[in-house]
């Protein structure tokens, strides 16, 4: 696979630099009591969404989780009605009825973040069915983390995946964490790549660095591209907040926080993108500006939407 | 008109449906080389192939979402739930994602799929494979639930439910497999939601779907030899159920029994008794009864006891009779 | 008496019965190190240690059953459910397996496990994390499923549940985890199956559960003041649920209102209203009517217009009052 | 371990002989419809359930499946309850309520057999869950076919037991049909043994010897039983018949059929012991007699047995 040029590099650290930006935002706004219900940041994972969606167009599916948003924005998701269904309003994606937890853009193939750990994986695998009935050419990423590979679906889905051969790729974040509990609570393996044998599948871990990211989610989309069947791929990466906005982990102890912090996918990226001179410390400026102006507008649009009417409530539930 | 049984009728809806519209597909465990464990696919796996008659590895909540997925990008998959009990194994899949798919994502997509289940006793398949649940389905908003009773509906409804574009629960009845009658050359379909009566009468309604149908005739014929003639009301779809008919039926007789094989504490009966009750409970000159199985799981052996029966309708409608306020 | 949260009495129950029978262990996600999600078991790992709290992997179905194999074999497990919605991946192991090894395997086997799950709307937290489905397990023989509404009712019952040899599905509400209230010092149990009148009136008998209790107390006060006194029938246990105390409460009234928060359609008010009208229909001077939620998912953003609340009850009191036959 | 001896052996092939001698009578008194509902027989298999049971304790458990007659036969169930159960009779096990497919003994650790294809895995898994907190020293033995491999509970139940290191055993027999299909429809491995890799818990494949599998079966419980984890044994195992009785296995052809019955785990094993002199064919005609004198008992006393009372049908749901 060719290496990505000068303007991919700038493209993909934009990309991380606007999703960790809108995730700062709704933190903010979340704090503020702007959002009702829960929300889960990905902040610390940027390079994975980014690494993987640079590699799909359009019209290729993708399906995310409760730690979905990174993934929804780097498949393209429109920030204003991304925005207005988190504040609950009628001009969200999903009429303001779902929340975070459910944003889906049909258009642009985001079939929806799933509430129920690991419920998107098999469905992520019956687009990819459809894809190759209908002979498209299109391909799906499920994304989830590792806890979710503990459910029964996770291995359902992978079963079907491999015996069809299906043009999907299973993506897992390994975070080491599911809500409140580490990772050697969940699994017995240290690598849930480890879990691909069962299926005769390959199996690849790559750490949480975009390049690395793109360059191993390149071979899988392209082997599930070409027919040859499903991948689970690995990345390793780190959650720094809690399991949802408001959890202040004291479960996980402050030291073990600020080492997930100093693993900074969007530093170290940043860092090697100054050292190689690709951008300098005023691109960097001027992108970080522009994407704050954006999300400011969209949090107006948001906050300017009204919200769904209770008359409206039934709408839609059959066609 | 032709003389066909029902899991055959259940074979040509689904094949004239696959010829009709190239998404249709089938999946399940079995129903392709096998061609079903009741035989309702035998012969679309040669005529279709492998990648519209689609088998399974033993994985009903994996297949199931898959499915879905599937609908949500243009097909419209009939999925076969080899006996109901095993759907307790999806319910995820279908109440938290088929049923919501539509609604939860702002009414982006739409979600054509059916879900085939054969329920019931009749084969002493013992606690684990007779049950009837339909009442679940039937209290998630977003699925509809049809239980045909004869050939002739379970052609036309399983076309309608294929056709239609939201999720349908689609139950059948092992011992309505084998059962003859007849059934349309033509294509035709019936509408979700619509009953029919299968039998006029003026002194008691009897609401009843699916196996219970035909107990609740065998009761009309025994109780008309005592004069006695009940309405036999065939529900044909429970999630939504035709108010309209039950109503009228009630209009002409003023007494409601209610007749189904699921047990009968909580099941769709009582639906409809509150929802009798509730709105033309004027109408009616003696109690609401219910006949359902008995609060306890499937028992082998004791199968013919256990299963409703049109003596224990008779009984009902007699003593609604006896009744009054 | 002392004042506590609800979910506090939840952990005083757990705690109180774990120190009681080295047999009783909890298991369930994020239940150990976390103290569960919403903090019912704060200080149990601590107290009892992993082989006691036990954290599992997010496997519904897999820790539900691993409960029961545990439960077979002398043991007396608490499974903690995260959300209620979350059971729809652990169906078959409740209704397949928890519900029917004693009477499937003639009664060798005695299981004693409560399966603790929160319910219902309030968190804002959408489709999937909002359900009430008690209705669903009403329906399986096999089970008894409670629904406690108060701090004192949820400490009684649950140790009721703990100390009962068959199955429970112990269902909480999430709204009422933050309620306070008056729990007694000593070592009290509230029996399986008997509802509590949690007020008295003379014009309308209100049945209802869990946090619906609240409403119908809180409309209770808006009628009191028109003069109109309802009776607020808290059932406390719906599967067995208490028809003495709502045929009583129906004779004195002679109207009845049943209110949950689950979907009005097929939910636990169809029963009692179907069973209320096939036994003492002749007490009644008005059609039995109910309040539940609309039939669509629970929509995110408009949950204070979907939950039924005590201005719902109240008009549909008054609907009742201008009814009669 | 040490190797069987004499008197061993000719446990382990009177044992066999009478699960095969059962079952076959099993198929003549269902063919004459004294049987009602399904019976599924697990003749070409009886090598497993001899060699595996043999190191088993009447406090051990196992749990078995709707194929389960050989387990529970080899575990010491009594014939004549058995039968009575077949028979639908009151004396039977579950008082005639439930037949073939849900036989349990709770007193000799017969935990069930289960209708619900893997729903005895998490189950048994409880059991071990059970011996091991309260330190009794029993194992466990879940076992299943390789069709309940694609369930969602066996992944659970094999991830939360690697993790806890629970003393349990999965015992899969892998005769290469679910039904009416056949494995490569389940599985894109080869060998179920492939799946413990997802769990890092030893997978060992074994061929349908009971020699072998005795061998490779007393390893596993005894690592189980020291608490050093769960095992995954396979044992590649022949299915002669249908999936129940009366199934003619038109999808299968008759030289595959025939193909399955010349590798006869019994005959095998009577070839062995006749050539090394263990058995004489006149121990062999004694061993058969006896056998199916006590057949024939067990199932005169079936015939004497009464149905359950209708009366009695709701005894006993809850305690
Ligand atoms: C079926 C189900 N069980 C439990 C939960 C509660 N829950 C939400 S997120 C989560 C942890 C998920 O962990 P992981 O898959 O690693 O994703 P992460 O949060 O780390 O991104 C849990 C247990 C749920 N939503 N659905
Ligand atoms: C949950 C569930 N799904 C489907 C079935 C129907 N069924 C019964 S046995 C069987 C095949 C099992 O195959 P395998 O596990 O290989 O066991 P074998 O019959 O070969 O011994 C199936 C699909 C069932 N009983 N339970
Ligand atoms: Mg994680
Ligand atoms: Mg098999």
């Amino acid at each position: 696979m060719k290496k990505p040029g000068k303007a991919k590099l700038i493209e993909f650290y934009t990309k991380m630099v606007r999703i960790r930006k809108i995730e700062q935002k709704l933190m903010e706004v979340f704090s503020n009591g702007e959002i009702p219900g829960f929300i889960h940041v990905s902040i610390g994972q940027e390079a994975a969404p980014v690494g993987i969606c640079s590699h799909l167009s359009d019209s290729d599916y993708i399906s995310t989780t409760h730690r979905g948003h990174g993934h929804a924005l780097a498949k393209g998701i429109d920030l204003k009605f991304f925005m207005a269904e988190l504040f609950g309003k009628r001009e969200g994606y999903c009429l303001g009825r779902s929340g975070s937890m459910h944003l889906a853009d049909k258009n642009l193939g985001i079939m929806g973040a799933n509430g129920i750990v690991g419920g998107g994986i098999p469905i992520a695998t019956g687009a990819a069915l459809a894809a190759k009935y209908k002979k498209t050419g299109q391909v799906v990423v499920a994304t989830f983390g590792e806890g979710a590979t503990s459910e029964g679906v996770f291995h359902e889905a992978l079963n079907i995946a491999a015996i069809h051969k299906l043009p999907i790729v299973y993506a897992c974040e390994n975070n080491e964490w599911a809500e409140f509990s580490p990772q050697r609570i969940h699994m017995s393996v240290k690598d849930v790549k480890d879990r691909a044998a069962a299926y005769a599948i390959p199996g690849v871990s790559v750490s949480n660095d975009v390049l690395k990211i793109y360059e191993e989610a390149g071979k899988a989309i392209k082997m599930a591209r070409e027919g040859r069947g499903p991948t689970l791929l690995e990345i390793k990466s780190e959650r720094w907040y809690g399991h949802y906005v408001g959890d202040a982990q004291k479960y996980r102890g402050k030291e073990k926080v600020a080492e997930a912090m100093k693993k900074d996918c969007l530093l170290n990226f940043e860092k090697l993108l100054l050292k190689d001179n690709v951008l300098q410390r005023k691109d960097i400026d001027r992108i970080e500006k522009e994407i704050q102006a954006e999300i400011n507008e969209a949090v107006d649009f948001a906050r300017g939407c009204s919200p769904p009417d209770p008359s409206e409530m039934m709408d839609g539930l059959y066609v | 008109m032709k003389e066909i049984r029902y899991i055959f009728a259940i074979k040509e809806a689904m094949e004239e449906e696959m010829e009709r519209d190239e998404n249709v597909f089938l999946i399940g465990e079995d129903v392709g080389l096998a061609g079903g464990s009741f035989g309702a696919s035998r012969g679309l796996y040669d005529k279709f192939g492998p990648e519209r008659v689609i088998d399974t590895p033993i994985s009903e909540a994996g297949f199931t979402s898959i499915a879905l997925g599937a609908a949500s990008c243009g097909l419209r998959p009939i999925v076969e739930i080899m006996f109901m009990d095993f759907v307790t194994c999806a319910m995820d899949s279908i109440v938290n994602q088929v049923a919501k798919m539509r609604y939860m994502f702002g009414n982006q997509y739409t979600v054509p799929i059916v879900v085939r289940m054969p329920e019931g006793a009749g084969l002493n398949a013992g606690p684990q494979h007779s049950q009837c649940l339909e009442a679940w389905f039937a209290h998630v908003p977003g699925l509809k639930v049809v239980m045909p009773s004869t050939p002739y509906d379970v052609k036309g409804l399983l076309k309608s439910s294929i056709r239609d574009d939201n999720p349908v629960i689609f139950v059948e009845n092992k011992t309505l497999h084998a059962m003859k009658g007849s059934v349309g050359e033509e294509d035709y379909v019936i509408p979700i939601g619509k009953a029919d009566v299968k039998r006029e009468g003026e002194d008691v309604t009897v609401v009843t779907a699916s196996r219970m149908v035909h107990e609740s005739l065998k009761a009309a014929d025994i109780l008309s030899q005592e004069g006695i003639n009940i309405e036999v009301v065939d529900l044909r779809t429970i999630q939504p159920w035709d108010k309209e008919a039950v109503f009228n039926s009630i209009s002409k007789t003023h007494r409601l029994v209610i007749a189904h094989e699921a047990v009968k504490q909580f099941g769709f009966g009582a639906e409809i008794s509150a929802a009798v009750s509730e709105e033309i409970m004027d109408e009616l000159d003696a109690p609401i009864m219910r006949v359902g199985a008995p609060f306890v799981p499937v028992p082998y052996s004791l199968e013919k006891f256990y299963v409703p029966s049109s003596e224990d309708i008779v009984g009902t409608v007699k003593k609604t009779l006896e009744q009054g306020f």
